[in-house]
């Protein structure tokens, strides 16, 4: 029995001390980590992707009158990167930090706040200006080419586009 | 007989030395409980700065809780917090105390800890890396300052005027 | 095929006309019964065809056909074929025979489906409530579908329905917050002395409504990340088995790449898992150099995880018809030397652990639970082949990529906490060469199935094996992108109802011990919406007998 | 004077080293554990921190507002009663009988706090503290008695002078004994039974919180100095110097290699069940009786 005892203790020894300096000293993660999501406002279009595939839906398109707002409130996000994969343009991305303790939720809180365009023939907002121009800038030399559908069919709601692709149809007048 | 707010402000620096930790499951996924204890062995040894895991609510300074609260657990929750004795933390562990995680707003949860007890502080992490805990554990006591701050961009529509279109 | 057509002409001559068969494949059948012959029929599969009755699932599918429908799924463990008896109920009637008589495993389930349908089961022994908070109200029914998912409804008058215990033992009540549970749960034991003479249970502290936001709110690729977040330390399986059940409805074809690191994550869980386990019984009974050193050596594996995955828990790999990452070539050095590291370091530890005289004091004898009683409580998992009943699902009912990796099931037939412990031992090593394995033998391809789009109102079903035992997941899918019903059995719902088994010759001191000893995991079982909470059915009938025993033993008998 | 001086010593040795004992162990135990461990003066931070907190039950009967104070008390009372290096401030013919039953006394303070707490995990744990002390007290007083009985006094100074003088077997018998009931008297693993953590949630300690679990804490560490300090004068009495300082200091130092031994011990086993505990003491109790017999046949 004595001898099992000794055995182990040699055992624990020989481990020795493994305590990491952390949080004296920086903590490191690994590549691929999933920390903390950012929001980089600079790039997001307002498609809120994102929103649409977040787990535990904490992500939210909030739409007022000339301003569409992309809130995420990481306080109960689940760090599964899913955002990241469906944004178009890498606006929201998880980086590597996890000291994320502190005292206010409202610090858990990004949001990225956008100017909406209005429809040129109703006048309601109906997507993000960045939204549209990407649309835009993508597809431009294409109807260049084809010559067709003028891109002022993407200043046009929805809503309106049906109604006047359905009065051309019936022969009727010609967009504005 | 004693100035309670003296003791309390002697009680803060106090913590800086040695905080119990009482930690209760209040319907978690295990993972945060896990990562707590984790918290505690070899390679992170959060006992270096003082803290031990107690048996009983009495012992504790701190009220580590992890869930989202379910309807089942709360009555016993709130019990356990009137159990500890004052000067008290309430520490939120992980993103269900934190923010109700994915079940948020189901009908046999709180959606979170801060909605049933007052909540001191924060550690969201699904499940905090025992890293993570042992840095809101020194945010708690006053070792670090918090790092994170919200983020609000606001776009500037007169730098890029639409008429392109 | 042979098997499945075998087994459905026995039920055929036995029962003639009884069941209409929805469908049959290699591994599963789909049947239709009316509700009188099923007593009959459960009876002759669980009773003479040897059948484990596994779950009860209940679903509301008023808006498609006016019924609920209940699914009886049974498992044939020596062939490695499930069955699935479909019960529809008339939405007027709201009743159905029970089963339990005869099964009586089938008590929890049967309750549980009355608190979240409110379909009774008629002779069911005892009908308490079983998942819901004592201050739930009497008439809602929140897996019904016209109840709204964030429903709270205000506080009911709460029922006191706990057990007292009878003559004049004391009431020790374990929990909800108890230190060595990392979970909620409430046991009162009734205790003379140090002796335990019975117990009662008031679990589903966790019970979280998972089930009802994957049926009313999240879509197809939402809900593996929620099943992931039904437990913290077996989580890969919960996804993994809902992806199964989900690829399965939909005849979704995994590319073998994907399944290889289905297979290698699942297999690197366990190794965890069962160090963590390790850990946690050896701070239970007070040696907390146990629970440091093997949790030191488990650390690798959660650095290993972190790299492979992004994060060392949930490590949110699996979505319907695949993985989301890669496990790149030039990660596999690092996996195969932190594999050798674990390898040597637990195997110090464990051969220090089995030569400890006095730890094994603590170990022997422990929580004994016999083949027999085993096989009569259904009890799955590591706990079961410490019984010396060989049931291993990776090996009975291959998934992933078992069926082309070479293993053997570890069992041991002592019974009690040492015969766990070992079968655990054995266990981390056979996923250590699993996975190396794997690694090996893993081709190239993709990761992700090409598929267009998920049939409504198809079944599937998954089995797999978790560290702590078998956990089932059934899908039925549904026509707007999400399931039309997910339910989840968890292994430790099985097992739980082995725990009086095994108290019954127990001190207050091995409580703790032998409830861990059974790797609980209280937040799997409580997961969601169906499951369980201790089966008073049992346990009372249990708890008498012991009772008996007991006075037999201690005062001669002398009370009734 | 000379009484009183060194009277406070002892108490103040007793009480205020203490905790750095228990520090000590931590260390060592971190050491095992692979770790690094709390600062040595931790159990400091800890004490001063529970002086501080609230008290969370003020109200209670009587006896459960007492105990802590008297387990302290007597404790300290203990602490005049043994020889640190010095003889004994309040030695006198019979000390060691005295000894025996002030240091069951803060047993039974902490059994008549955990049954007046009125919780079934106190109740349980000040179940086990007195089984325990049952076949405890026992194996103590034989070893003094027999180490009495060869001395031919009931005066601690004069069995340590004898064990000095005359090392024989049964002295030797009577030194392991007790060595083998530091353990469970310093409710040390694999005897700490009565406030197993994991089983019983701290026994008899479970319904105190503030200053009263302060107080409760530090009778115990200060136990666990008496305990080992006592065993190394009698039993232990070689490393004597004349000059009374180096004295103290060699016993100090002696106290903290025990404690040291006692750790490992500790860390180096799992807790046992009480009904295995009290067969094992049954054993020593049997084994301590032999070496009493042995002395009285005068080996």
């Amino acid at each position: 029995m004595w001898l099992s005892k000794f055995k182990e203790l040699k055992l624990c020894l020989k481990a020795g001390r493994v305590t990491l300096p952390y949080p004296l000293a920086p903590g490191e993660t690994m590549k691929g980590f999933r920390g903390r999501p950012v929001l980089n406002g600079d790039l997001c279009l307002g498609c809120g992707a994102c929103a649409a595939v977040c787990p535990p839906r904490t992500i939210f398109v909030i739409d007022e009158q000339d301003t569409r707002t992309i809130q995420v409130d990481y306080s109960r996000c689940t760090y599964c990167a899913r955002c990241e994969e469906v944004c178009p343009v890498g606006s929201i991305t998880l980086n590597n930090e996890f000291e994320l303790a502190t005292t206010n939720k409202n610090d858990m809180k990004l949001s990225a706040t956008l100017s909406m365009a209005k429809c040129k023939n109703c006048g309601t907002p109906f997507t993000t200006q960045r939204m549209l121009a990407k649309l835009t800038d993508d597809y431009y030399p294409e109807w260049m080419q084809v010559k067709v559908d003028p891109p002022e069919w993407f200043s046009i709601c929805p809503d309106c586009r049906k109604k006047l692709e359905a009065s051309r149809l019936k022969g009727g007048s010609k967009i504005v | 007989m004693f100035d309670q707010e003296k003791i309390a402000a002697l009680l803060k620096k106090h913590f800086k030395r040695s905080l119990w930790v009482y930690h209760a499951n209040a319907g978690s996924c295990n993972g945060c409980d896990i990562e707590e204890v984790n918290a505690f062995t070899p390679y992170y040894d959060a006992e270096r700065f003082g803290l031990k895991l107690v048996g009983s609510p009495r012992h504790a300074d701190v009220l580590l809780v992890s869930g989202p609260v379910t309807r089942q657990a709360l009555p016993r929750l709130k019990e356990l917090y009137d159990a500890v004795p004052n000067p008290k933390l309430v520490i939120a562990c992980g993103s269900c105390a934190v923010g109700g995680g994915v079940w948020f707003d189901t009908y046999h949860t709180m959606g979170g800890l801060d909605k049933v007890l007052p909540v001191d502080f924060f550690i969201p992490g699904c499940p905090p890396r025992p890293e993570a805990i042992l840095w809101g554990i020194a945010v708690a006591m006053g070792l670090v300052d918090k790092k994170v701050e919200p983020y609000n961009y606001q776009e500037n529509t007169a730098d890029k005027p639409m008429d392109n279109i | 095929m042979s098997t499945g057509h075998e087994l459905l002409n026995q039920i055929e001559t036995k029962f003639p006309g009884a069941v209409k068969v929805d469908s049959v494949t290699e591994r599963v059948a789909f049947l239709s019964v009316c509700d009188e012959q099923l007593v009959a029929l459960a009876d002759f599969l669980a009773n003479q065809m040897n059948a484990r009755f596994v779950m009860e699932i209940g679903t509301d599918k008023r808006p498609v056909n006016q019924k609920y429908e209940l699914s009886y799924i049974f498992c044939l463990d020596q062939e490695g074929f499930e069955i699935s008896l479909k019960v529809m109920v008339d939405e007027n009637k709201l009743e159905v025979p029970s089963i339990t008589p005869v099964i009586p495993g089938a008590g929890w389930a049967e309750r549980e489906v009355y608190d979240m349908l409110g379909i009774v089961a008629v002779n069911h022994p005892d009908p308490r409530r079983l998942v819901l908070a004592d201050d739930w109200p009497e008439d809602l029914f929140p897996m019904r579908k016209d109840f709204e998912h964030d429903n709270r409804p205000p506080a009911a008058e709460v029922k006191k329905i706990m057990k007292e215990p009878d003559g004049n033992a004391t009431v020790v009540s374990v929990g909800p917050f108890f230190p060595t549970l990392e979970e909620p749960a409430y046991f009162r034991l009734f205790v003379e002395g140090e002796k335990v003479v019975g117990c009662d249970y008031r679990g589903f502290f966790s019970h979280r409504g998972i089930e009802k936001l994957a049926d009313k709110v999240l879509d197809y690729n939402q809900v593996p990340f929620m099943a992931e977040r039904i437990c913290g330390i077996c989580g890969f399986v919960h996804s993994c088995s809902y992806c199964q059940a989900v690829e399965m409805a939909a005849e979704i074809e995994v590319p073998a790449r994907a399944r290889y690191i289905r297979t290698i994550m699942l297999e690197l869980e366990r190794i965890h898992s069962h160090l963590l386990w390790i850990g946690l019984a050896g701070h239970i009974i007070g040696f907390d150099t146990v629970l440091m050193q093997s949790w030191r050596v488990r650390e690798p594996v959660m650095w290993l995880c972190e790299q492979i995955t992004g994060n060392r828990k949930t490590y949110g790999m699996n979505l319907v018809g695949g993985v989301r990452r890669d496990i790149p070539e030039d990660l596999h050095p690092k996996i195969l030397e932190t594999l050798d590291k674990i390898e040597s370091e637990s195997r110090t530890i464990i051969d220090a652990i089995i030569k400890d005289k006095p730890l094994l004091m603590r170990l022997q004898g422990v929580g004994t639970l016999s083949r027999e009683d085993g096989r009569k409580l259904c009890v799955v998992g590591p706990t079961a082949r410490a019984s010396g009943l060989e049931t291993d699902i990776r090996v009975k009912y291959p998934y992933a990529a078992y069926g082309e990796l070479d293993m053997k099931a570890a069992f041991q037939t002592g019974g009690d906490v040492l015969a766990r412990t070992l079968v655990r031992a054995e266990e981390l090593f056979t996923a250590i060469d699993l996975v190396r394995q794997a690694l090996q033998k893993m081709p190239e391809g993709p990761i992700m199935a090409e598929f267009s789009d998920i049939p409504p109102y198809r079944e599937g079903i998954s089995l797999i094996e978790a560290p702590r035992g078998e956990s089932l997941h059934y899908v039925l899918t549904g026509p707007d992108n999400r399931p039309y019903r997910w339910s989840v059995r968890a292994p430790t719902y099985a097992q739980l109802q082995a725990i009086p088994d095994m108290l019954s010759r127990s001190t207050v001191a091995d409580f703790p011990l032998i409830v861990a000893s059974i790797d609980p995991c209280f937040s799997c079982t409580e997961r969601v919406e169906t499951v369980d909470r201790s089966s008073h059915t049992i346990k009372t009938y249990r708890r008498e007998e012991l009772l008996q025993q007991l006075q037999n033993k201690y005062r001669g008998g002398e009370r009734s | 004077m000379r009484v009183v001086l060194i009277g406070m010593l002892n108490i103040l040795i007793v009480l205020l080293l203490s905790p750095l004992y228990e520090g000590i162990m931590r260390k060592v135990r971190a050491v095992i554990h692979s770790r690094q461990g709390p600062p040595v003066l931790q159990p400091y931070y800890d004490l001063a921190k529970l002086m501080l907190k609230d008290d969370q039950i003020a109200e209670g009967n009587f006896i459960f507002k007492s105990a802590p104070v008297l387990c302290l008390g007597s404790i300290i009372l203990v602490a005049l009663f043994i020889p640190l290096g010095t003889a004994a401030p309040l030695g006198f013919a019979g000390d060691a009988l005295v000894l025996v039953y002030l240091l069951t006394m803060s047993a039974v303070f902490i059994i008549l706090g955990g049954m007046a707490s009125s919780n079934p995990y106190a109740f349980l744990g000040a179940n086990r503290e007195m089984m325990l002390l049952l076949v405890v007290e026992p194996v103590l007083a034989i070893s003094l008695l027999t180490g009495a009985i060869k001395a031919h006094s009931l005066l601690l100074s004069n069995i340590s002078g004898y064990m000095l003088a005359n090392p024989t077997f049964s002295m030797a018998v009577a030194g392991l004994a007790f060595f083998l009931v530091i353990q469970p008297e310093m409710a040390k693993i694999p005897f700490d039974l009565a406030e197993a953590e994991t089983e019983i949630m701290e026994g008899p300690f479970i319904e105190y919180s503030g200053r009263k679990l302060a107080f409760f804490k530090w009778a115990f560490w200060g136990k666990q100095v008496i305990f080992v300090a006592l065993f190394a004068q009698i039993f232990l009495p070689w490393l004597r110097t004349s000059f009374a300082p180096v004295n103290i200091l060699i016993s100090l130092l002696e106290v903290l290699v025990l404690v040291v031994v006692v750790e490992l011990i500790a860390t180096l086993n799992p807790r046992l069940k009480i009904e295995q505990a009290i067969r094992y003491f049954a054993g020593i109790i049997v084994f301590a009786l032999a070496g009493m017999a042995l002395a009285l046949l005068g080996l």
